[in-house]
């Protein structure tokens, strides 16, 4: 057996270098005539107007918040799946509580409206 | 092609190599002939998926699918490789080159990175980590902000939308697929992948066939469709709104870059899925391990392509919904129902099969219930929204 | 075998670079990057030092300084989350993220 | 020699992912910067054998927190800010600060004692059993924190729910 941290150093260079010699590749085989019209962005035949590099919707930034909370405490339960049955039944409890304030974080998101596509 | 095969050639090939180098060296040859096995293995089995993907699809439609390169079109993503190779790489004014260079180069990195974790066959794992489920999960999740960059890149409008979109929805399927995955944990009490197929192995069947695993399987698979973007989950690529999504402005192999994230991705997921509740590589002995794997990641794959034959693509807000508003509560519900499954006792007896399956049936139908009334509530007629 | 020092001055290094992004960035998301950098360098220094220790069952060693890292990282999300929501909100009524126009409770 | 090798090439991504970080004028790099810097500590972890605290840097702070700040970078993004908006006055000042702290933390190092314990896998379970004996209580005002934070971020950053820009 190999040592699993050397495969994925290893492998992760492999799989990097694969993709930066894909992406490189049409720079030798593939032709290149650069022209003004072909380098407009496409905006399906419109002129192009206002830039996207700008200010776009909040409510991304919401979902994303809900995320990272959720997150958190997701990978939290982690630990404690691995010995909950060590743990017994007051772990099992204290975990219901620890689920509990979670449902609760997202129930107020919901009700605030975070979690709606508007 | 027996059992051993793949183990066997990879040590008669570092007996090889380790004839010309110091002995030193075998833990890096090891590493490196375990790396080109599952790096040939990856693209190859991205072709086969998108030939698979096209016939099967065609064949829904009653069209023949590819057919012209090769017996059954069995080529055809060989000679769609060529013309990508050969196609001009575009790169729009005002883009950022760099990213848009780098964005496509590295979006496979963790699409590949996935495979190592998942154990192919008997003691056929590439990387086995004692904590190989994260790191699974870590993997799928370093995605998203690639995509991002991806759609930021070219700057253009539809591509920014389709790459935040895009990571919204994955942020958005996470959180359920690691609920899931815990409750995978909780009854192995392992985060090796190597462990919970061992662990059913032990057992003598696979954890779907556990109430909270049904549910759990349900809700991981459904978020694998979801984290690789594939139909009906498609919205940041929804061609009649966004173009392309987060690829609209890249050509040639970028674009084929993009495609093979995605197919790998949901192909390892597969893979993922089989190992966590369909019991990996376990299976009739007359098969070797790792060809039981694959037939059963294949089997996954075909569901995923079925989908896509035969479901239309949702809207963005019914997305969100579903993973937020049904999904997640779910998987929430189905952690409590393992834990109490395992504190009560309940390994035997059909009525502690039956018991937490309808109650978690019952769960299942009134999330249903609330989550169309979501549905039809958005669907009434609202002051005009902005676009995005 | 590279002790848990050399992980220390790099960990030192990424501080440094955090402290002078906080103190010299305008823009309020950059210095909030910084912070970030400044964070991650103190896990890295819970980890580092904590292998002077060994590890074994219980709140010692290895695993207390592991655990700190973890309840650090959480609390980090619990800061960008905060910190960015108040960035939006300055953002709405000021119309720009720069850290020198908010200055609105000088007088 | 494969893991000084790997410390260097790791240490170097961190460092660099830092400077871009810290002084890049496009904050989209610059929040990229930040992502490149926190997978390269998650592998000094990898490193040192804490293999969960690696998982969760990677999932919270490059998965989560990252992409959080490039959410944030493109909702505020301007393009096209002029150059002195980049540094503050604060720039000797913070350079002198940094400077000083790193140094005095690096020589502190340098002059402690060198100990070469091997770095020990901490198995994931012992953090679990720490969380749910000795850190119970911290554990669950965590949660309180955490579900404090999401009400506090969600009020401010809605805003009074008339205008989203």
């Amino acid at each position: 057996m190999s040592d699993p941290f050397l495969v994925v150093a290893v492998f992760t260079v492999f799989a990097a270098m694969f993709g930066l010699v894909s992406v490189l590749m049409p720079k030798i085989v593939a032709p290149s005539n650069p022209g003004l019209e072909k380098q407009r962005t496409y905006e399906c035949g419109v002129v192009v107007k206002g830039d996207p590099w700008g200010e776009s919707k909040i409510q991304f930034y919401l979902f994303a918040l809900v995320f990272v909370v959720l997150d958190v405490e997701s990978l939290f339960l982690f630990p404690w799946g691995l010995v909950f049955r060590d743990a017994g039944l007051t772990g099992f409890i204290e975990v219901l509580v620890f689920l509990a304030i979670l449902l609760l974080g997202w129930a107020f998101a919901w009700r605030v409206r975070a979690m709606e596509w508007e | 092609m027996g059992e051993n095969f793949f183990i066997s050639l990879k040590s008669q090939l570092a007996d090889i190599a380790l004839a010309w180098l110091p002995a030193s060296w075998q833990p890096m040859i090891s590493a490196i002939l375990v790396s080109c096995a599952v790096m040939a293995f990856a693209p190859l089995t991205m072709m086969f998926l998108t030939w698979f993907e096209r016939k099967a699809v065609g064949r829904f439609q009653d069209r023949y699918g590819p057919n012209r390169v090769g017996p059954f079109g069995i080529f055809q993503p060989l000679a769609d490789g060529v013309k990508m190779a050969q196609k001009e790489d575009i790169i729009p004014e005002g883009a950022d080159r760099l990213l848009h260079h780098l964005a496509p180069a590295l979006v496979v990195v963790p699409a590949f990175l996935m495979f190592i974790f998942v154990p192919f066959g008997r003691d056929m794992v590439a990387a086995d980590l004692d904590t190989g489920l994260l790191f699974f999960l870590a993997a799928s999740g370093l995605s998203a902000p690639l995509i991002i960059s991806g759609g930021w890149a070219p700057r253009n409008k539809f591509s920014v939308l389709g790459g935040l979109r895009a990571a919204a929805q994955m942020l958005a399927y996470a959180i359920p697929m690691a609920l899931s995955v815990v409750a995978v944990v909780m009854a192995t009490g392992s985060l090796s992948i190597s462990a919970v197929v061992e662990a059913q192995a032990r057992l003598g069947y696979w954890y779907v066939l556990t109430p909270w695993g049904a549910f759990a399987f349900v809700i991981f698979f459904l978020c694998t469709v979801a984290e690789a973007k594939r139909t009906p989950f498609d919205m940041p690529e929804a061609e009649s709104e966004l173009v392309a999504g987060f690829h609209t402005e890249y050509s040639g192999l970028k674009f084929a870059m993009f495609f093979m994230a995605e197919f790998t991705g949901s192909y390892a997921a597969c893979m993922f899925a089989a190992s966590l509740f369909l019991g990996g590589w376990i299976g009739p002995e007359f098969l070797p391990s790792w060809l039981i794997l694959q037939v059963k990641a294949m089997a996954l794959f075909f569901v995923m392509v079925w989908f896509r034959g035969t479901i239309p693509r949702f809207r963005t807000d019914q997305l969100l919904a579903l993973a937020w508003k049904f999904l997640f509560p779910m998987s929430v519900l189905v952690l409590v129902a393992t834990g109490a499954w395992y504190f009560l006792r309940m390994d035997s007896g059909i009525a502690a099969i039956i018991w937490p399956f309808l109650s978690l049936t019952l769960a299942w139908w009134g999330l249903s219930v609330v989550l169309a009334h979501e549905f039809i509530r958005a669907n009434r007629p609202r002051r005009a929204d902005n676009a995005g | 075998m590279l002790g848990p020092m050399a992980y220390a001055v790099v960990a030192a290094l990424l501080f440094g670079l955090g402290i002078f992004g906080a103190l010299a960035r305008r823009h309020a998301v950059a210095v909030l990057i910084s912070i970030e950098l400044m964070l991650t360098a103190v896990a890295l220094n819970f980890v580092s030092f904590s292998r002077l220790h060994p590890a074994q069952e219980g709140l010692t060693g290895q695993v207390a300084g592991q655990a700190f890292a973890i309840f650090l990282i959480a609390v980090a999300a619990a800061e960008t989350i905060v910190a960015l929501a108040l960035v939006f909100s300055l953002y709405r009524s000021l119309k720009t993220a720069s850290l020198d126009r908010f200055s609105i409770l000088k007088w | 020699m494969p893991v000084e090798v790997a410390f260097g090439v790791l240490s170097l991504f961190t460092l660099a992912g830092g400077v871009i970080a810290v002084g890049s004028r496009n904050m989209f790099r610059a929040a990229l910067g930040l992502m490149l810097s926190l997978i390269g500590v998650a592998g000094l972890f990898l490193l040192q054998n804490a293999q969960f605290l690696a998982a969760v840097q990677v999932l919270i702070f490059a998965g989560g927190i990252a992409v959080l700040i490039v959410y944030a970078v493109a909702l505020l993004e301007k393009p096209g800010e002029p150059l002195e908006a980049v540094f503050g006055k604060l720039v000797p000042v913070a350079a002198l600060t940094g400077a000083v702290v790193s140094g005095m933390v690096i020589a502190g190092i340098l002059k402690a004692a060198e100990s070469s314990s091997p770095p020990a896998a901490v198995p994931a379970r012992f953090i679990g059993q720490v969380f749910l004996n000795h850190l119970l209580v911290p554990f669950e005002a965590l949660s309180l924190l955490l579900l404090s934070a999401l009400v506090g971020a969600l009020l401010v950053a809605r805003g009074s729910g008339e205008d989203k820009h």
